[in-house]
């Protein structure tokens, strides 16, 4: 479905952290026939709870999931909604309950684990890696492992070196993980009720910083599949391919763009294993153009990837390289003038754009 | 300041008295499991030797008591195992067919995981055998997922975690047996400690020798301790064990066992003497048992020959079928990355 | 079968006897320092508030007896310390320049780290101070190492590492009070039980409830427990705890504390009564000294406030001196990255 | 130095692990003035030696490294030399013993700590990225970090999935980290001797397949410098790029293809971060051709930062989308015909060279 068809986004009114509880969980604003308001963070929420009421075999478990209803409330009410048998406040124990869901969806449960932010995925890297990613080619399709790890990735608000990293392109790496980086309320929950229903382990990474975007959405149910691309904007003279909240940096650097008469198109892959090249490359024979635009590191980021996919898929069609607008290469620093320059904001991707233009 | 242990987590009993108690049959059982066991793996060293297998090869000849002590208890399906890459006994007692078994260990087609794992990765979806896992300490939450799993579903099953005493200090043993504590999970842990990981005699990588007993305190759960060496001991720990698992009580096992093999088949073994190794061998856990089966009448020598015959039989056929078997069609190698 | 716990693990000290003990002017002292962390950190949630601070902002308020009891037995430098993200007081008992620490808060130039760490990063290279920690009990093999390297080098060094009660079920607890108990290192390791693990509380996390006195024993070493609002008691207790470090003997300490604030800034604290924090608040460590130092005629009422105008002119100065300094230079951006 | 300077490889005939211990740790065999044979494990073994003769600081920490000289033989020798204060063997933990040279890194000591194999860094993940990594940054440069972290990396003989991860890409990834992956003894020696005088974490990534390669090299000290490629063959037509084991596996396919008239030229980067894309580059603009090879996955992999950096720096000069040859984006199987095709072998290298010089 493209964004076309959907309400515009806009920051949400409804939510506000620093003031206490926010007013919704799961439940959207009805707007019309069929239609509904719904912030990113509560498109989440909506995909568990109605996956939740028809699959019992899920559980969510994570630290402050349940009685807290989420540390970015992208649980709320589900506690309420399910009780204290599926909504499971955990310890501190990343390694442990990852390692507990894998044991749990191979007999017969389908779990879905929070991170509280993806930064403490890397306690819990070895059970992701060595058993989660591998135990269905290692038991020849035996042991499926039907498993969703979810919670904030990239960048929060000013929470500097070890808070702040962006994963995916660190679990892209690994052949048996799924990875899906939604950008808007839409996606996010077609993308999450899909991943609810197959069986391989998903690295779901969801943004702080956009949970508040807000959009109209259908009421009817609707899954976004595994793979496929989404252009988010029409363009001629530059691709621009960007996940979850590069997606919007991405936009606002467009609309400047278009005004210096550069049409962008932002293609969002929105899951970045599998990933839809053929739509990335499909938009490159129209623009001969490509900027990549990433909060991962630079080496081995998605941009690599990409020019790489791009440079073997359409040697001939590219008149630049392939820009890389990405964290650049060091730990995020706290002061908000380095932070500012170390994430892949509009300014930097104009200034990549313009140089693959050659203006 | 130290906790004082309670001498309860000790399980010494007469192996008379439980003999009685297992019954002619049912010992019989797993005195003919045991048997298989060891010549499975001995047959497998050669077959190593002879590079029809290659990889890790790591063998549990010694230690035949405890798994086969515990598994007696279980429901395999019902109650779900899991152990480390030295798991070739937990799979033959899952009930799983020698042939495959031995087809994997061959990297056949007709493996137990189609070739794909080998000798560290036994696994039966049907028996919930979890299996065979290679990063020591990774097992544990695996084997509490199961026990929260069975729990969650209502079965009424435990289930059953290996581990090697190397594997104590691994983080993983803490944040498991922390969990099972937490929530009343049942959960057996069961700590093989053949007194080396690798070669690090345990007390150089273990701050304490009673593990479990001192270390169940400290996450609210049962222990028991007892010698792995003997089957009567184990049977009767594995009887206690299920016993408060299923009243969802985690418990902390902790067996006093040995290898005989080296850590793994490259291993020379240099860190402990020959006369150490002889001294458990005098302790044989098979040879024990069938001791105990003669004495009680319920075993001739002649009926002893047949039943080593009968698994020496069966190990061949398992090595011809494995010999036999055709290498993975080469269309393998990118299935099963993902569920089909 | 649960191991019993010895009393003695409690240090419960006659408050008045401890007092003669310290002293006067130690006492004065360590008064002094509360203040400036208690002052220093009110000022600074009033500037996260006014938006001069971002990102979290974790505060110690109410724990303040437990680093300052701790802290008055070391020498830094050649003794290590190293805590979580909840840093300030650990940073200013070391003896660092609250301009710079406040520097630090506003991401300034002039920071304690040059404004790259913010609040959860506050580090002495001098003072041995190994920060300022984000990761839930990632600090804690830091710790072990500052111990091992103090033993290593032969310093006579201890090193003391702080950790919430959340952060016991992880791993690298484990993993680390192993390594201490195996090697006798001089390591104190003190859990901050403030009672929540953010709106977690204590008894939803970790399996038991007394964690030093019922852990300490799974690895070999010593434990003690006490009442972390009350100074007198962690004095002793840090008194007790280095002694025994200092003979290369391991200690696992718990600090039974509260926090007044909710978790950050950020948290809106609903998982607690108001009444029960008020209870706390009625028992403030801070104010329980400055009774003790009046009853004892160490202080009067005046002397007590220009003691805390001493402060509030400190953190006033501090909060200038951030205002007033330059951001980092962009060049800063790539700086550090690798050594120079 | 040049490989041409040096004896050529070949495997030793000293070192058989199955049959018990081997006769050598860090003591070449003489062979002429001031040369010495060496296999690659006593390279690394002999700068080891060297370096804590010189420095009292520096300490060896693992699984097995004491008093079993090293699960692979790599330290043979060291606790007889240094005795058990200085070469330590440690539980099974690895977080917890890397978060230990963390904190003695931070109080004076330079620490080498050996991961049995890489495979097992990934419990250790988090300490090596949250920790050793980031934190000279964090600290403003006030806690730089010297730390060498050191195992054999990529496929073992048959290990199978969870014990043949190949890690070059993985820890690239990360600003802050260096990444060093060498393929003779002469490049082991060097390297390791620079990582034990300069202040940051360093991977030192190792492989079990050639710690038996021998080599004739000096007994004069040297050392190799971070970020200074080597070429190990020279060659027209193509270039190939190749670190560690997989040096070995493009010259074997260089070999061949040179009997079919297809000359290549073999870089070794020998550290991959920093990497030295200069020397690539050069080598790129007389060949117009360039093919990676690599044990790691391709998503992600060297090949994929190659590329784009390629593109980036030498867009006019390509003739060719850049090959990669990697490790399939499967976990290892255990069946040797599968393991076989699994891997960067040269048959798949060949290929990939043809492929690139369009015959
Ligand atoms: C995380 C990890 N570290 C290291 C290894 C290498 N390794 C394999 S088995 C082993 C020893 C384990 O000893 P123990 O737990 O006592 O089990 P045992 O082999 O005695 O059955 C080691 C160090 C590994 N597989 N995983
Ligand atoms: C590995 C990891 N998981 C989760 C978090 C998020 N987090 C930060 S503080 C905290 C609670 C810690 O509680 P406790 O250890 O009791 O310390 P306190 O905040 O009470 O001082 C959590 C869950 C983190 N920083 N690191
Ligand atoms: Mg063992
Ligand atoms: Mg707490």
């Amino acid at each position: 479905m493209p964004i076309a068809d959907c309400h515009p986004l806009k920051p949400s009114r409804s939510i506000d952290l620093k003031a206490g509880e926010p007013i919704n969980g799961y439940k959207g604003i009805p707007t019309g026939e069929n239609r509904q308001l719904l912030s990113l963070r509560m498109a989440i929420c909506q995909a568990l709870y109605e996956e939740m009421k028809r699959d019992e075999t899920i559980y969510v478990m994570g630290e402050e999931v349940a009685e807290y209803n989420g540390a970015y409330k992208v649980t709320k009410g589900l506690l309420d909604a399910f009780g204290p048998k599926r909504v499971i406040d955990s310890p501190i124990t990343e390694n442990g309950f990852t390692g507990l869901a894998v044991g749990a969806a191979m007999t017969g449960l389908r779990p879905v684990i929070e991170f509280m932010s993806w930064n403490f995925s890397l306690v819990a890297f070895d059970q992701i890696i060595s058993n989660a990613s591998k135990m269905c080619y290692m038991t020849g399709g035996m042991f499926p492992i039907p498993l969703v790890m979810r919670g904030p990735n990239g960048a929060g608000p000013r929470v500097s070196s070890q808070h702040s990293h962006a994963v995916e392109a660190l679990y892209a790496h690994f052949p048996g993980l799924i990875v899906v980086s939604p950008s808007t309320p839409y996606d996010a929950k077609g993308l999450m009720k899909t991943a609810l229903r197959q069986n391989n382990p998903v690295c779901f990474l969801e943004n702080e910083m956009v949970y508040n975007l807000e959009q109209e959405i259908p009421t009817a149910e609707y899954l976004v599949p595994f793979g496929v691309a989404d252009r988010k904007r029409e363009g001629r003279d530059c691709t621009i391919v960007a996940v979850s909240r590069s997606v919007h940096w991405a936009l606002e650097a467009a609309e400047q763009l278009a005004k210096e008469g550069i049409e962008c198109e932002v293609i969002d892959p929105r899951t970045v294993k599998p990933l839809d090249i053929g739509a990335i490359v499909e938009s490159v024979k129209k623009t001969h153009r490509c900027v990549v635009v990433e909060e991962c590191y630079r080496t081995g980021g998605l941009g690599a990837e990409i020019a790489a996919q791009l440079m073997e898929l359409a040697f001939d069609e590219l008149d630049a390289p392939v820009g890389r607008v990405t964290t650049t290469e060091n730990p995020m620093p706290y002061a908000a003038n380095l932070e500012h320059e170390t994430l892949p904001k509009p300014h930097r991707i104009i200034a990549a754009v313009k140089a693959a233009c050659y203006r | 300041m130290t906790a004082a242990v309670q001498p309860d987590h000790w399980v010494r009993p007469d192996p008379v008295q439980v003999r009685d108690e297992i019954g002619r049959d049912r010992l019989l059982g797993m005195f003919r499991k045991m048997l298989l066991i060891r010549e499975f793996e001995e047959r497998a060293e050669l077959a190593y030797k002879a590079k029809k297998i290659a990889g890790f090869l790591h063998l549990y000849i010694g230690q035949e008591a405890v798994a086969t002590g515990f598994f007696d208890h279980l429901s395999p399906g019902r109650d779900a195992t899991v152990t480390t890459y030295r798991c070739h006994a937990q799979g033959l007692l899952s009930g799983l067919n020698p042939d495959e078994l031995m087809a994997e260990l061959y990297g056949k087609a007709t493996g137990n995981v189609k070739g794909k794992g080998g000798s560290m990765h036994f696994f039966s979806k049907e028996k919930s055998f979890l299996g065979g896992h290679g990063i020591v300490g990774g097992q544990v939450p695996v084997g509490i997922g199961a026990a929260f799993s069975a729990k969650y579903r209502g079965t009424g099953g435990v289930s059953v975690t290996f581990l090697g005493d190397g594997a104590v200090p691994q983080g993983t043993f803490h944040e498991s047996l922390n969990m099972a504590g937490l929530w009343g999970l049942p959960a057996i842990v069961v700590i093989e400690n053949n007194q080396y990981g690798m070669g690090t005699a345990c007390h150089r990588a273990v701050a304490v020798a009673d593990m479990a007993a001192l270390k169940a305190p400290g996450y609210g759960v049962e222990a028991i301790t007892f010698d792995g060496l003997d089957l009567f001991a184990s049977w009767k720990a594995g009887q206690r064990a299920v016993a408060i698992a299923r009243a969802n009580k985690p418990v902390l096992v902790e067996a006093k066992t040995y290898r005989y093999r080296g850590h793994s088949v490259s291993d020379a073994g240099l860190y402990r003497s020959k006369d150490e190794v002889e001294r458990y061998k005098a302790l044989d856990p098979i040879e024990r048992v069938q001791t105990s089966l003669l004495e009680a009448g319920w075993l001739t020598d002649d009926a002893a020959t047949t039943e080593r015959e009968a698994v020496v039989e069966r190990v061949r056929a398992a090595l011809d079928f494995a010999e036999r078997s055709p290498e993975p069609d080469l269309s393998e190698l990118t299935r099963h990355v993902y569920a089909e």
